[in-house]
């Protein structure tokens, strides 16, 4: 027979208002296999801890249940309560009384009866509890950062310092991302480039860091500490130890009208190509897609061309299989484009463009040296008007989110845009203006006030072409709505962050949720707000909601610091609530019968294969085996399994059955 | 039937295969199991319609595996369950030589569940029109008249697991009505009991029931029981599309899911 | 005692009314959606005439699938039990065929061996067996082999046996028969030599028991029971339809404050009927349980009670679903 | 007289999303009906269709499963699967003439204290309309000697 505790809480007025605590204790009393239940009013307090302590010692029970608040709340404190004397720490359950109970219901006799009958359920619960131990996992000391932007470059250098491997995985061919495009950087205006490439070129020397760049995660299997990892290298076409970045193969290839992304297509590239000047690693890409080997098989002008005999057409995509301990993902964003705006042309009018394609027309690397020009006719605007929340805070268009960066490179845009044309107008259509940040409203005030820039409350309802120019109409909500209309030359629409392409795909390759926008999800919004639901995977950076740069590189190093934490030891300790496959004596060794129905069910893969042999080592049975380091106790293979052979600790069948059976 | 008797005792004498499970005469013009060892006895065999019964239950049994080889004369539930059994890792790709006997009395062999999978492409078995009309009236009764005849039904159930041991999918050496901490399915065969049995079993069978009607005709009391498994089978292919006994690499709907997976019911 | 009447069609039926006014229930052999079934009838209409016997036996009148033997509530430090009595109706059993009414003196003599069994007694006490002649017989029945016949007045209180001429020779074979006679006497009249066998089926025997029993102790490790097991699937069909199988199964149906002690029908057939808690099955192979099954019917119980646990009535190999014909297979047995 | 019916409401729920949602909804202080005693499994995934059929063997009047929304599964999929074996299970339950609007599934998330309070509210209500569910009760204790 058990030896039971109870102990009921008042938690001051929370629970004693609408509960008769003491009615509870005494109706426990009645219960089989409860030899001492008492009432306190604050459990959670020291002498409420003492008084568990001395029941479990001078009783001798053999289990507890703490009727107080939301086991989510205080579990660990009355699971460390009850271990330090001497019991184990997983015969210890909690009865929601508080917000299960008492602050949502009156006080009447049914909330008291509820409260009793809560208990009891955790009474037949806690009768059932096995001791667990917790278990340990070695880790493997090596991280995977999955993008090459500032976020992911940041993140790696800062474990890296630590004296920890880093493998930085860049799907494109070069580190930098965004932030690579960028011009200039609010609020000081300094340069991007100029403060991101030295760090490009730090990550790629570092000692402990490893690059794979045009590289992408495809499968991930394993679990903290041990995660093994598939990347799918794909081929450049170019021996990379051969090649010296000299750039004569560019120079010769006869393939040149390509729309290059880097400088959001508003300039040209060749098929062999480096993205941008200052591309790390600086090998070239052999874009396989417009290249005239391979699409007309004839044409070695690069191979011709190439000193060193770097050029491999055979090249093909390799599968790196890895061992890592833990994963930062860093990759970042994309923003909407202007094409998704049927109020603006649909994309139709080449000089509405969006604020990634502002930045390279503004870059002096760009493709006009830093001249602002119309893509349309080059011509240099004399009136630009600016849209910030081009779709963000717009239901209609998904985005239901502020995007956060836009309110402030549009001022940078706009301030950037009068320092190279003082003589020519700039007008911010706006909502709302958020620059909340260091030195973020004066660079704003900056540029209303000492630049000039017109500002303007109020929503764009339509832009078209008339004579050559684009009539922006809308309205001043500041002056009661009044119509506006502006003759611009050029327009730039402040659009939408959004998750980048793929997201979903990756984060169910990782087991990482997602928000309803795509948003790789948080472990928890505030106190967690660097670590995923997956133990071992951290977030840096836009891929979990839009960010600016100072936020992201310190995201990222908060990142880089839960990973040198975890690999600061030897050992992982994890929660023993895991799911087990049964074991019986022989000859049946195990309830189950080997159907395998349970591995597609288990999402982490953690359910193996593990051979029963007789005497004389000859196959007897063929079973599921879980590994109990991969496997995250949420009993989805439990109730796939028919014959029961699998249970789950800490939420057994015996423990289910019996709190079913106690109502 | 003679051409199926002459290949059975080549198969036999060759020593291809160690056992031929087929039917034979039994009491009063029944068909019943039976296991020819020896090219003599291939006499034994006999192919007509009333061969409906499914033997593909005998595969996994200790008591025939120990024969060696089998070869199994099969209709078309047989080579259903045989791919699902392969599916399901009971039985191995080449395990089982089939012996698939069409209407003609012309025999197939199926060596492998590849050939089984091409076969049953080309002739699919599936619920018989009788069943698909008793279901569809079913259905088409009040959700309380449904009640009505179940419980009338499931009232004459002894318990007696002739149905669960006719199943060719029912090879769990430990059933969860067997399992007793906890007891999650009353044993007793009273009124609870027999509808907690009956529900759990058509929901174990469901995307893994071949529909081959043979706990039906199992059942002494004459349940048509096979219509809750079969039931949940159909739910399984209409709202998943999967299929059991169609491949014989596993696809368990139940243990598979797509994010799109289209309900009505959940608030 | 015994006395033999004659009663006519008519006067039977009557007697069935009689039946009814004098509190008895009355279960029959009779018809339910194409299916024959033991099940309460008021006139002799209602029971079905042209039919070998229903699925199921009429063991379950005295010893039914599930039945309450105690209950109990938990308090702190005790536990309270409760006893319980089942309420039985006085009940006539009309119609059985011999060979089922043969199979309440296998039920007597196990529930009544060692130790009166009050649920089965109490149950038992309440039957008043009328039996049927048989005049029909299939490929299961085997009557004549295992001691009984079409005609047998084994284990009824009243014979009925149907006469070319109409009417039935009522044989009134104990004190309970006497008594269901004596409610209506004037149903009955003298009997005068007619013969009994007339209409009586034809079951020539197969085997003959006694030679079959003295042969079982030399063939316990014969391979015949493995041969004919073979296509036997485990279930407990065989057991739950005899007429004289009596294992049970004690179950406990109970929450966290109270429960009830449940006995249930159980098979020597099915796997788990001799496992152990230990994974460890003295009978792990079904032509372990098969043997059981046969040497328990015709060898043990004959050494204890004189005579085979079976009746012939051919029920098991009926319900079989994979047509295990239990005379077919003893007579395999006796003459090997 | 007899006390007026209350309906006996079992609910199995996730920890992550449900039970989280229900704490939350206690600590908004937003009522409802007393009648529901929740059970709380680590996911939907875990909530075996034997755990709601014995939850009708112990007198429920009405079942509610609920847990993370689709997508926010904390174990990223364990109420996709839970999903599936429910569609199919709830069909079942119709081909068999159980009373479908005894069990209610639904999604509630951590933020949902809302729609916690106003699920248990409805469901409680309609139960009580529908009364106790004799017809399933019935069979406890039926069929024994």
């Amino acid at each position: 027979m058990s030896r039971i505790g109870v102990f009921v809480c008042h938690c001051g007025e929370n629970i004693g208002s609408t509960v008769d605590c003491q009615e509870v204790a005494a109706r426990c009393k009645q219960m089989p296999g409860v030899v001492h239940s008492e009432d306190y009013k604050y459990m959670c307090s020291d002498p409420g801890q003492s008084m568990i302590k001395q029941a479990i010692e001078e009783q001798g029970l053999d289990g507890v249940v703490v009727a107080a608040c939301s086991p989510r709340m205080h579990e660990p404190t009355f699971r460390r309560a009850v271990s330090e004397a001497g019991l184990n720490p997983y015969l210890c359950e909690m009865a929601n009384l508080r917000e299960h109970c008492s602050w949502v219901h009156e006080e009447t006799d049914s909330t008291t009866d509820k409260a009793t009958d809560l208990v009891h359920l955790q009474v037949e619960k806690v009768k059932r509890n096995k001791p667990l131990q917790p278990i340990q996992v070695p880790i493997t000391k090596t991280a995977l950062v999955i993008g090459g932007g500032v976020a992911g470059i940041q993140a790696a250098l800062d474990i890296a310092d630590s004296d920890r491997k880093v493998i930085l995985l860049e799907r494109s061919p070069s580190l930098g991302g965004h932030m690579a495009q960028l011009s200039e950087t609010f609020p000081t205006l300094d340069c991007s480039q100029c403060i991101l490439t030295p760090k490009m070129v730090e990550a790629a020397r570092h000692p402990n860091i490893t690059l794979m760049t045009y590289s992408e995660l495809e499968h991930l299997e394993g679990f903290i500490g041990n995660f093994k990892a598939t990347i799918r290298k794909r081929a450049r076409k170019i021996d990379e130890k051969l090649c010296t970045g000299c750039g004569l193969c560019l120079q010769k290839c006869p393939t040149r009208k390509i729309s290059d992304g880097f400088n959001e297509g508003l300039g040209m590239r060749r098929a062999i190509y480096v993205p941008f000047p200052q591309a790390v690693p600086n090998t070239p890409v052999i874009d396989i897609q417009n290249c005239s080997h391979f699409r007309k098989k004839k044409c070695d002008r690069c191979v011709k061309a190439c000193p060193t005999d770097a050029i491999r057409f055979e090249q093909q995509d390799e599968w790196i299989t890895v061992d890592v301990g833990a994963i930062v993902l860093a990759t970042g964003f994309k923003i909407m484009r202007s094409d998704q705006f049927p109020e603006y042309g649909y994309g139709a009018y080449p000089d509405i463009i969006d604020g990634l394609q502002f930045e390279r027309l503004a870059s002096a690397s760009g493709p006009t040296q830093g001249v602002i020009k119309r893509p349309s006719d080059g011509k240099e605007p004399e009136t630009i008007v600016f849209l910030a929340c081009a779709g963000s805070r717009d239901a209609a268009k998904g985005v239901k989110y502020c995007s956060k960066i836009c309110c402030m490179y549009t001022a940078k845009h706009a301030m950037l845009y009068k320092h190279k044309a003082p003589h020519g107008k700039a007008y911010v259509f706006y909502m709302d203006i958020r620059a909340a940040g260091k030195n973020y409203d004066e660079f704003v005030r900056r540029a209303i006030e000492e630049d000039g820039v017109k500002y303007i409350r109020g929503r764009v309802s339509r832009i078209y072409e008339e004579d050559g120019k684009l009539i922006v109409k809308g309205a001043d909500t500041l002056l009661g709505g009044r119509p506006v209309e502006i003759k611009a030359d050029m327009v730039v629409l402040a659009t939408a962050v959004q998750p980048n392409d793929g997201q979903i795909d990756l984060a169910r390759k990782i087991h990482v949720g997602c928000d309803e926008y795509g948003f790789f999800a948080e472990a928890h919004p505030k106190l967690r707000p660097v670590e995923t639901n997956t133990a071992g995977i951290y977030l840096a950076g836009a891929c979990q909601s839009p960010r600016d740069i100072p936020e992201t590189v310190a995201q990222a190093g908060g990142a880089a610091a839960k990973v040198v934490a975890l690999f600061s030891r030897d050992r992982l300790t994890r929660e023993p609530l895991v799911a087990e496959v049964n074991r019986r004596p022989s000859p049946i060794y195990s309830d189950c019968v080997g159907c395998f129905l349970c591995e597609t069910a288990c999402p982490y893969q953690a359910i193996g294969q593990e051979t029963v042999t007789d005497r004389d080592g000859k196959l007897y049975k063929t079973m599921a085996k879980i590994n109990p380091g991969l496997c995250q106790g949420c009993g989805t293979c439990v109730a796939t399994c028919r014959t029961k052979a699998i249970d789950l600790h800490g939420y057994s069948n015996e423990q289910i059955y019996a709190e079913i059976m106690s109502l | 039937m003679e051409a199926l008797r002459t290949k059975a005792k080549e198969l036999l004498a060759q020593g291809e295969v160690q056992v031929v499970i087929g039917y034979e005469a039994g009491t009063a013009g029944v068909r019943r199991p039976c296991f020819v060892r020896t090219a003599e006895s291939a006499i034994r065999l006999v192919w007509d319609t009333n061969c409906i019964g499914n033997l593909a239950g005998y595969l996994t049994r200790p008591e025939i595996k120990r024969f060696g080889k089998p070869a199994i004369v099969a209709n078309n539930a047989v080579l259903r369950s045989l791919l699902q059994l392969v599916a399901e890792r009971q039985l191995q790709q080449d395990a089982v030589l089939a012996l698939a006997v069409a209407q003609d009395g012309v025999v197939t062999e199926l060596p492998t569940a590849q050939a089984v999978e091409d076969y049953l492409a080309i002739s699919p078995g599936g619920l018989s029109a009788a069943d698909r009309e008793k279901m569809e009236h079913l259905a088409q009764l009040s959700r309380e008249e449904r009640w009505t005849f179940w419980q009338r039904e499931l009232e004459r159930c002894i318990k007696c697991y002739a149905c669960r041991s006719s199943c060719p999918m029912c090879y769990c050496g430990h059933c969860t009505m067997d399992c007793n901490r906890p007891q999650w399915v009353s044993v007793p065969s009273h009124a609870l009991g027999n509808l907690e049995y009956h529900t759990v079993r058509a929901m174990h069978l469901a995307g893994r029931c071949v529909q081959c009607g043979e706990c039906g005709r199992a059942c002494p009391v004459g349940i048509p029981i096979h219509l809750l498994t079969c039931y949940a089978e159909e739910s399984v292919h209409r709202q998943f599309g999967q299929q059991a006994g169609t491949r014989a690499k596993l696809d368990y709907a139940l243990g598979a899911f797509r994010p799109d997976d289209k309900e009505s019911f959940i608030r | 005692m015994a006395t033999t009447l004659k009663i006519s069609a008519a006067s039977l039926a009557a007697l069935f009314a009689v039946l009814g006014d004098a509190g008895r229930r009355i279960l029959g052999p009779a018809e339910v959606d194409g299916r024959i079934e033991l099940k309460a009838v008021r006139t002799l209409a209602e029971v079905a005439g042209d039919q070998i016997q229903p699925v199921l036996s009429a063991k379950e009148t005295a010893f039914p699938r599930v039945e309450r033997l105690l209950s109990y509530r938990m308090a702190p430090g005790k536990v309270e039990l409760q006893d319980y009595d089942p309420e039985v109706q006085p009940t006539v059993l009309f119609g059985l065929r011999p060979c089922e009414a043969a199979g309440f003196n296998s039920l007597d003599a196990v529930f009544n061996w060692d130790t009166r069994d009050k649920f089965f007694n109490a149950r038992r006490e309440q039957l008043t067996v009328v039996g049927l002649s048989c005049t029909q017989a299939d490929d299961a029945c085997f009557c004549t082999s295992v001691g009984g016949g079409p005609g047998s007045t084994k284990g009824s209180d009243i014979l009925l046996t149907p006469l070319p001429e109409g009417g039935y020779l009522a044989e009134i074979l104990t004190e309970r028969g006497e008594a269901l006679k004596d409610l209506a006497p004037a149903l009955f009249q003298p009997a005068n030599g007619e013969d009994k066998e007339a209409m009586l089926a034809k079951v020539e025997p197969s085997f003959e028991h006694q030679g079959l029993a003295a042969k079982l102790p030399g063939l316990f490790t014969s391979d015949i029971w493995a041969e004919q097991s073979l296509r036997c699937i485990g279930c407990g069909a065989c057991a739950f339809v005899c007429p004289t199988c009596v294992c049970f199964d004690i179950q406990e149906e109970a929450d966290t404050k109270q429960g009830q002690r449940l006995r249930c029908w159980d098979s020597c057939g099915l796997r788990q009927f001799t496992l152990h808690a230990s994974g460890h099955n003295p009978r792990s192979a079904q032509s372990e349980r098969w043997r059981q099954r046969i040497y328990h019917k015709f060898g043990y119980f004959a050494e204890r009670f004189g005579g085979p646990m079976c009746v012939g009535c051919g029920k098991c190999s009926r319900a079989c679903p994979v047509d295990m014909n239990l005379k077919e297979h003893l007579t395999q047995v006796y003459e090997v | 007289m007899a006390k007026p019916f209350e309906p006996k409401i079992t609910a199995f729920v996730c920890n992550w999303c449900t039970y989280a949602g229900a704490d939350l909804t206690g600590t908004s202080r937003i009522k409802y009906q007393p009648n529901i005693r929740i059970i709380r499994l680590p996911c939907t995934g875990r909530i075996d269709f034997m755990l709601l059929q014995k939850a009708f063997a112990r007198g429920a009047d009405g079942i509610i499963v609920s847990g993370c929304h689709p997508n926010d599964c904390h174990y990223s999929s364990g109420n996709y699967h839970a999903r599936r074996r429910w569609m199919v299970f709830n069909d079942l339950m119709e081909f068999m003439g159980v009373d479908g609007r005894r069990v209610t599934f639904s999604w509630v998330s951590a933020a949902e204290g809302t729609k916690w309070a106003a699920l248990v509210n409805e469901v409680t209500d309609a139960v009580r309309q529908l009364g106790p569910y004799t017809e399933y009760q019935r069979l406890i204790g039926a069929g024994v000697a």
